[in-house]
């Protein structure tokens, strides 16, 4: 796949304690080969996922964010992943309007023992990613700090009903 | 010295001043005008008074402080204090109560202690102020020592006047800019211009007078129910503050970027809970109505009182203009004034 | 903080597509990390001296190991760092194996990758802070839920191991499905013979204290300390008085009762004791048939009883104990076989379950252990079986396999023609599973020796034909089509959740499965434990199981309530949310979303209300911190700052340090 | 309508500890709060199209007191947000409805005169027409020409379960708001381009969140605070917009449209844009719209076992 | 000052004493040999201490001038930087900025009979003082030591108290609010226990710090003794950023607590609006 070929991403992982992370791990044992772009983040239940953590990823220039936890009522904590899925798809759903593109960002469930269907979420994911290509980056140094004169006008292209 | 530019050379000059230095202008922006560094292509907007302050000139809303970094296996680490690098910053378009409001700094930043980022910033700042023709409903700069075509703190005054401007210069700096190829002779527009001006000050309501006002908004410190019924529209944001050209309360908070960290000074909030809140969770100032207290006596008690009567004010309006709830600070100081005789 | 970082090569499993010794190089260079190196076994006894050996020598107050999943072997290193003297939670692992070098071949990748899961690892640790688990005291008694064979035999173990033991069931008697049985496989033995001596056992033992026609009303509290309401049904008979003489049964007039102890074959007294063996040994009256309850009068019970114990306006009773640990073991019911259209719908009396032919076989049943068949009483000749009815049928949602149906339909056939020597018994099956110790043997026995025609195929149809019923089907083995003239069709119909483990399960905080069973906390290594501490699970509430592996498991679950209550206190999870109560605007929304009710709305001493977490009920989920918009409760060891420091080391911020150089 | 409303409030005052409701503020173009303490204070209230401000925002720091407080429709949904999520007691509170008609946009005003606001010198509305002199210049303008936008797509023109109900109640006729849909059509680089340079300008004086009557932590956001650390304190339009982020995503599900964001913003930053996307993926996902059903759970504190709406993608 | 008044000089620690669960000290040289050399301040002085990348938090200098093998600060655990001091050990880098604030106007004591009363952390500004005038013995008159705290646990300087209990030229009381197994000192609120001191007030100065509370019924107490608001002397503690006057979180009307105190007489804060 394509993904190996170029350059390395930046994609950020979310993942359950109990079922996804488990599933990366038999993926893991089982030799399962992934791109390498995926770095994952350890949290206890998909419902410790704050949407807030994917903005933040995003912003600070994460190419991708991947979320994934127990399969709907299979939730070590019963109800966990009823509010994520909510939390999540909330998200997703409201992405465009800051301009970012939702494809970015995606979230599924995968149980402990489907290694071979977290090989295929993060292979798919990964290559999804790479065809989008690097996410554009939000200006993160003030104006006020440092005048550069070599920094493009902060003017950019303006909605069409505000100037 | 008074020289004049043509008013469809201004753009022209921004265009070329930007090239020496950063330029902080009025720019009309998405229905609004704001201070922004200039860069060519952007709107510079005279007609009505930008809603943020030019403050960000001497006073960035943010100014790193330190850059610490850790190297090597022993990672010790290196503080290094970095101030902004030099250079002339022009403020162009400007009302003289935003030149003025940066003056309140002075005794402050470069009194008992030297702060050598506003310092510098100071030094390098050249402000060319408009002349105001017509005062706006919150509009009080002649109430707090300053007036429509004031000079302090300014170091060229644009004079509107037929065509253009009749640019005049009131320090050295401000003469040397005028050297400036895009300026014409004035010649009889001199004239035209002091007319301009008289008019303008003619045009000013009434003025308050905030005499009294130190020791009788002292006397009301213990009135809670005066505060509180002062207070209870507002709704503690920083909108006032942050669009103060006499604001100066800042914060300082630290980045940790692993290895480096630095340490950034950023535009704080009075009006916010989070200001005075202690360690220990008290709070001297918990409600809005201690906080609001507090920023009006500052402005028009304990400042004046520290520094020689002068109000910590430069009567710009904006904190009443763009109160998203109307607090009219005005309003407030001369209910303290009349309150018991 | 100060740092130490140890990259484990584990073999060549990491280092042969990881550079540990340039992970470990790279990891010097991070924030807080004073000391790292590379170790050829991290969870290896060298390898774990080295790591104390370091924090001793280096003056370490955080350890970060790289190496598998910390699924694995997180509470080893835990306990490593522990034995060095550090808070075990100043400890953070880097899972480079699972997750970097079993996956992917790139050297130079993996490398980078794993030292960017190491800074990860690195900058959460630099945010985490030393917990200490609460300690609270443990009630020393279980709760035992179900009477079957695998409750029986949690009870007693449990009471032989010296705990006291409440066990609840829900019928008038225990002993559950086994009770019913005639025999069992592969012995042929007795069922009641064995069971029998049990259930006394429960009624005599001292420690056990038995509620039966009870339910759980509610479960409240945590490991260690739950609080069970449960409810006993009334019964209109005084038990303590009630000598189970069955006089009463002789002469009660309404005979029409139904009778779910023989499975609804033929009715019962409405005063009954439900079989002779029952425990306890005690009557109880069905209003729903009791003619003093229906109509006011009667009352002839109440005039025979030798002690008078007929109480006609006896009330539900509820009952609350403490118990420190609770064993579910409620067992299954059967496969709603009217379903499926080929077998008549109950239209035709001589389709019966295997249950009740279980009755049919069995001396005390209705028939006296002589098989007739319902409709009119006589000798069925020819018996045919049919198998998997509700199981391994996608069709209708039961996908899985009962287990147990092979075998006792082999018993049935065996015993068919033990009872009736010139009858002949056909078997229509899938697959014959028989993989236990003497199974497959007994399986062919029934073949070889009692002569049972097995055919491999599905039933297509029944319907009847003078007084007997002709079963239509496949033998696809053959490749041809079979019709099989039937006295008695007996159909093995699978096992399914029990009625009401849904709403247990809410109570106990225990998940079911898509169909019902109840999931352990790991399919291999925690087979009886649950996802919620403190409830186990023992029988075919957690999946189909036969007579042996329930017995098992009750002991297992008994083992697991004895390790758990041999304790005087417990320590609680530190990883658990906390309110920082000068943030908390006590708006409630994280009490309206916790799973566990363990947050609950306390005044500070202003009357604002806050939230305060129960420390031993909180699970650890942090579904509350993400509830809380102002962060005012953080669910220790993975709080936002943690969590963002993470993602911002993943994802540094692009602000610069200092612009003017 | 304002003497009705004057009536109502006087026959109740006695019991309530104030009334808030508006009075004119500093200029002609201009109304402010005014908080009713006495009935000396009632000949100050004044209802129309300058009533913008959203008062449900004093009622959570005025918890545990008796209050009356004067609500357009779009108003009274904060109302009940506010007390669906326990952040008032509804008992507490008398709410006096309005019938509105809509209010002004202080900017499209500005837009429709040939001076700035700051200019006018009087001002006086004839039914739905303002008349104004402005920098020595006379004009008229409809206020459908300067209807905020929020009025413009308003469902609930009538005050929702008021106490008292002023004035004669409306039919809804929503529009689409022209400016959402020109937003909406912009292709996403530029929608994020937009957005960076718009945070340029922010200055975080958080007028935005203090204005907003369902962002209650206000004391305790998250924007200030180390622990948790959400947000550095540079303003660059990457942190500001991140405000925005926690902004809209603690409001997913609970915000009720009043556009009191938009408006508090001193430097005109079109927050509506996020604010209506994001209750039109809560609409779709949940059918729900905050502040309009007493009683209602928010969409993110709840559940279903199997959401109708919310499709399981296929991997 | 002309320098950088932001700019923290870069210290070590050198040692770091855990005085109660949530109180540790911190021995810190400024790693410039010659700064440290040359450093002066007043007792009462405070400093800020950084943690970089975390931030900046003020405590007073506790030790003594006239001691000046290193600065010392004890800090409370209670906030984000505080935190992070508590995980530090010696040999770590800190940041200093010191001395700011006024201290205590030791001329003006010179001759007195000084009264100190201390509860709790408040213990750390007198530390200084109290030190300062030990080594000063004879520019004093009658010294007296009231300190107390909750438990015996609370109590900071543990290793320094049997020494000042052995010294004859002052006089060293320490009391805890309840009966506390092993303890031998005194049992009672410190200023219950200050009335049965009875120190007099002649000639005096009572200098007095510690949590809100206690120092409510001390003023109290050192009232019905006969103490006026002159002889009566504080510190006070706030929320401080700059630590120069700048910033604008420490007024108290016109006066900065930064610059002007922390060191304030207790007529001079009744002359300041009340907003403490």
């Amino acid at each position: 796949m394509s993904a190996s070929d170029s350059r390395e991403l930046r994609i950020v992982g979310f993942l359950c304690n109990w079922c996804s992370y488990g599933g990366a791990d038999t993926a893991g044992v089982a030799r399962f080969a992934q791109p390498t772009d995926l770095r994952i983040i350890r949290v206890p239940c998909s419902g410790r996922i704050d949407p807030l953590f994917i903005v933040r990823a995003l912003v600070n220039g994460a190419d991708g964010v991947l979320v994934s936890g127990c399969h709907p009522r299979d939730c070590h904590y019963a109800e966990g992943n009823f509010y994520a899925r909510r939390r999540l798809e909330t998200l997703k759903r409201f992405l465009d309007a800051t301009g970012i593109d939702p494809a970015r960002f995606e979230y599924t469930w995968v149980s402990a023992s489907e290694g071979q269907r977290w090989q295929h979420v993060v292979t798919e994911f990964t290559r999804r990613i790479h065809a989008l290509g690097p996410a554009p980056l939000l200006r993160h140094v003030s104006d006020g700090a440092w005048f550069d004169a070599a920094a493009p006008a902060a003017a950019g292209p303006a909605c069409p009903c505000h100037g | 010295m008074d020289r004049f530019l043509a008013a469809s050379q201004l753009t022209a000059l921004a265009d070329d001043l930007a090239q020496t230095g950063p330029v902080l202008a009025p720019i009309a922006e998405g229905g609004s005008v704001v201070f922004r560094w200039y860069r060519p292509g952007m709107r510079i907007e005279l007609s009505r008074m930008a809603s943020t302050s030019p403050k960000a000139a001497t006073f960035p809303q943010t100014e790193p402080l330190l850059a610490v970094r850790r190297e090597g296996e022993a990672k010790t680490p290196t503080v290094e204090a970095t101030l902004p690098p030099r250079s002339r910053t022009v403020v162009l378009g400007c009302r003289p109560c935003g030149a003025r409001g940066k003056e309140i700094f002075g005794p402050v930043f470069l009194g008992g202690v030297h702060d050598p980022y506003f310092a510098r910033r100071r030094e390098d700042a050249l402000f060319m102020a408009v002349v105001c023709t017509r005062p706006e409903t919150t509009c009080f700069c002649t109430s707090v020592g300053g007036g429509p075509a004031d000079t302090v703190g300014v170091d060229v005054l644009l004079i509107p006047v037929e065509g253009g401007f009749v640019a005049r210069s009131v320090t050295a700096a401000g003469e040397k800019v005028l050297a400036h190829a895009l300026f014409a002779e004035a010649g009889a527009r001199s004239a035209e211009a002091d007319a301009v001006i008289a008019k303008a000050n003619a045009a000013m309501p009434p003025q308050d007078d905030f005499r009294t006002a130190p020791e009788k908004l002292l006397a009301r410190f213990d009135d809670k129910d005066f505060w509180e019924r002062q207070s209870a529209k507002c709704i503690s944001c920083g909108a006032c503050t942050y669009m103060c050209p006499t604001c100066y309360c800042f914060n300082i908070t630290d980045d940790d970027l692993g290895l480096e960290s630095r340490r950034i000074r950023t535009w704080d909030n009075c009006m916010s809970y989070l200001f005075t809140l202690e360690g220990s969770g008290h709070n001297p100032r918990p409600t809005k109505a201690h906080r609001l207290k507090n920023r009006v006596s500052h402005k028009f008690s304990y400042y004046p009182t520290i520094h020689s009567g002068t109000i910590a004010c430069c009567g710009c309006g904006r904190c009443i203009k763009h109160c998203p709830v109307g607090v009219d600070i005005r309003a407030i100081v001369r209910a303290a004034q009349e309150y018991g005789g | 903080m100060r740092i130490g970082v140890f990259i484990c090569h584990c073999g060549s499993n990491i280092a042969g597509t990881v550079d540990v010794r340039a992970v470990a190089q790279a990891a010097k260079g991070f924030a807080d990390v004073v000391y790292a190196s590379d170790t050829m076994y991290a969870c290896s006894e060298p390898g774990q001296e080295g790591i104390i050996q370091a924090v001793r020598e280096h003056n370490l107050d955080g350890v970060v190991v790289a190496s598998c999943t910390p699924r694995m072997h997180e509470p080893t290193f835990r306990r490593t760092v522990e034995r060095a003297g550090l808070n075990r939670y100043c400890f953070e692992m880097a899972n480079i194996r699972e997750h970097v070098s079993w996956i992917g071949k790139d050297t130079e990748r993996n490398t980078i990758k794993a030292t960017e899961l190491v800074r990860m690892a690195v900058e959460k640790l630099r945010r985490n802070r030393p917990l200490t688990p609460k300690r609270f005291d443990v009630t020393k008694r279980v709760l035992v839920v179900g009477g079957g064979v695998a409750g029986i035999q949690a009870a007693l173990d449990c009471a032989e191991g010296g705990q006291e033991v409440v066990l609840v069931e829900r019928e008038q008697s225990i002993g559950g499905k086994m009770a019913k049985l005639d025999k069992t496989f592969p012995t042929i033995d007795c069922s009641s013979c064995v069971l029998g001596p049990k259930m006394v056992d429960v009624a005599q033992h001292p420690k056990i204290t038995l509620h039966t026609m009870a339910e759980v009303e509610s479960v409240s509290g945590y490991v260690g300390n739950f609080q069970v309401t449960i409810r006993k049904k009334a019964r209109f008979v005084d038990w303590e008085k009630c000598t189970g003489c069955g006089l009463c049964m002789e002469k009660c007039p309404s005979r029409k009762a139904p009778d779910p102890f023989n499975e609804y074959l033929c009715t019962a007294p409405t005063i009954n004791i439900p079989f002779p063996q029952a425990i306890p040994k005690k009557a109880a009256i069905n209003p729903e048939t009791c003619i003093m309850k229906q109509k006011g009068k009667c009352g002839l019970c109440a005039k025979i009883c030798p002690v008078k114990c007929i109480d006609f306006d006896q009330q539900d009773e509820l009952v609350t104990v403490d118990v420190g640990a609770i064993v579910v073991a409620t067992g299954y019911d059967l496969f709603d076989w009217h379903k499926y259209p080929q077998y008549g719908q109950g239209r035709y009396p001589d389709v019966i379950t295997s249950l009740q032919y279980e009755r049919l076989l069995s001396a005390s049943g209705p028939t006296g252990g002589h098989i007739k068949r319902p409709s009119d009483g006589k000798e069925p000749k020819t018996v045919v079986f049919i198998q998997c009815v509700g199981s391994r049928d996608r069709s209708v949602d039961r996908p899985y396999c009962s287990g147990f149906c092979c075998m006792y339909t082999a018993k049935q056939a065996i015993l068919t023609k033990d009872h009736i020597p010139d009858s002949q018994s056909y078997v229509f099956y899938m697959d014959i599973r028989s993989p236990g110790k003497a199974y497959d043997e007994f399986t062919r026995r029934a073949m070889e020796e009692y002569g049972a025609q097995y055919v491999r195929g599905r039933v297509a149809m029944i319907y009847p034909k003078g007084d007997q019923l002709i079963v239509r089907g496949a033998d696809t083995l053959a490749g041809t089509q079979v019709e099989v003239a039937a006295d008695l069709v007996v159909l093995a119909v699978g096992v399914e959740a029990a009625r009401g483990a849904a709403v247990l399960g809410e109570k106990l905080r225990v998940v079911p499965d898509q169909y019902g069973f109840f999931v352990e906390s790991h399919p291999k290594l925690r087979p009886v434990e649950t996802n919620t501490a403190g409830v186990f699970l023992a029988g075919a509430c957690q999946g189909p199981k036969d007579i042996p592996a329930s017995v098992a498991q009750g002991s297992a679950a008994a083992a697991k309530v004895l390790a758990l209550l041999v304790k005087d206190q417990l320590e609680s999870d530190p990883q658990v949310s906390r309110v920082t109560p000068a943030r908390c605007v006590g708006c409630g929304k994280c009490v309206q979303t916790c799973p566990f009710g363990a947050i609950k709305l306390v005044e500070d001493r202003f009357g604002n209300p806050k939230a305060e977490v129960v420390e031993t009920v909180c699970q650890g989920c942090g579904i509350c911190t993400v509830t809380c918009p102002q962060g005012a409760i953080q669910l220790e060891h993975f709080t936002d700052n943690q969590i963002l420091a993470e993602v911002q080391a993943l994802c540094p911020p692009r602000i610069r340090v200092n612009y003017a150089s | 309508m304002v003497e009705a409303l004057k009536t109502a409030i006087a026959e109740r005052l006695a019991d309530l500890e104030m009334v808030i409701g508006w009075e004119m503020g500093f200029d002609a173009l201009h109304a402010t709060p005014l908080f009713i303490r006495e009935e000396g204070d009632l000949h100050r209230l004044t209802l129309g199209p300058l009533a913008v401000h959203n008062l449900a925002t004093y009622l959570p720091g005025l918890k545990g007191k008796k209050v009356g407080v004067v609500v357009k429709g779009c108003d009274s949904r904060s109302v009940i947000q506010l007390a669906n999520e326990g952040l008032i007691k509804r008992e507490d509170i008398t709410v006096f409805g309005l019938c509105c008609d809509g209010v002004i946009s202080h900017r499209k005003l500005r837009e429709a005169l040939p001076a700035d606001l700051g200019f006018v010198e009087q001002a006086t509305w004839h039914s739905d027409r303002l008349q104004a002199v402005v920098a020595g210049h006379a004009v008229e303008v409809r206020l459908q020409d300067i209807l905020a936008d929020k009025c413009i797509s308003c469902r609930y023109p009538n005050a929702l379960a008021a106490d008292v109900l002023v004035g004669a109640a409306r039919t809804p006729a929503p529009q689409p708001v022209p400016c959402q849909d020109a937003f909406d059509a912009l292709p996403q680089a530029e929608k994020l381009a937009f957005w960076e340079a718009t945070m340029a300008r922010c200055i975080r004086c958080y007028a935005c969140r203090n204005a907003c009557p369902l962002c209650v932590c206000r004391d305790h956001c998250i924007a200030t605070t180390r622990d948790p650390l959400w947000l550095g304190q540079e303003n660059s339009p990457a942190e500001n917009f991140m405000f925005q982020m926690i902004h809209v995503l603690h409001l997913a599900g609970r915000c009720t449209e009043c556009g009191e964001c938009e408006r508090s913003c001193p430097v005109d930053i079109p927050l509506l844009l996020l604010r209506r996307s994001m209750n039109r993926v809560t609409e779709e996902l949940f059918d729900y719209q905050a502040g309009t059903t007493p009683g209602q759970t928010p969409p993110l504190l709840t559940f279903q076992v199997e959401e109708a709406r919310i499709n399981e993608r296929g991997w | 000052m002309n320098q950088n008044p932001y700019l923290p000089e870069l210290a070590t620690l050198v040692e770091v004493i855990e005085e109660t669960p949530n109180i540790k000290t911190f021995r810190v040289v400024l790693d410039d040999e010659e700064k440290m050399r040359n450093f002066t301040f007043r007792p009462g002085q405070v400093g800020q201490l950084s943690v970089f990348g975390v931030g900046e938090s003020t405590f007073v200098i506790n030790s003594s001038p006239t001691r000046m093998d290193y600065l010392q600060f004890s800090v409370m655990r209670v906030g984000e930087v505080t935190t992070r001091l508590h995980q530090l050990q010696a040999g770590d880098k800190v940041g200093v900025r010191a001395p700011l604030g006024n201290g205590f106007p030791v001329e003006d004591m010179r001759g007195k009979n000084i009264v100190f009363i201390g509860g709790g952390i408040g213990m750390a500004p007198l530390r200084t003082l109290f030190l300062y005038m030990l080594d000063n013995r004879a520019d004093f008159g009658d010294i007296t030591l009231l300190y107390g705290a909750r438990t015996p646990v609370d109590m900071t300087y543990k290793a320094e108290l049997p020494e000042w209990l052995g010294r004859s030229d002052v006089r060293t009381v320490l009391t805890v609010d309840a009966e506390y197994p092993g303890w031998e000192h005194r049992v009672g609120l410190i200023p219950n226990v200050l009335l049965d001191l009875a120190p007099s007030p002649e000639n005096a100065v009572a200098v007095t710090c510690g949590p809100p509370i206690m120092i409510k019924f001390t003023l109290q107490a050192l009232k019905k003794l006969g103490f006026e608001d002159d002889q009566i002397i504080t510190t006070l503690e706030k929320r401080m950023k700059c630590g120069v006057g700048l910033c604008g979180r420490c007024n108290i009307g016109t006066k900065y607590v930064c610059v002007d105190g922390p060191v304030f007489t207790y007529a001079q804060l009744k002359a300041l609006p009340s907003e403490l």
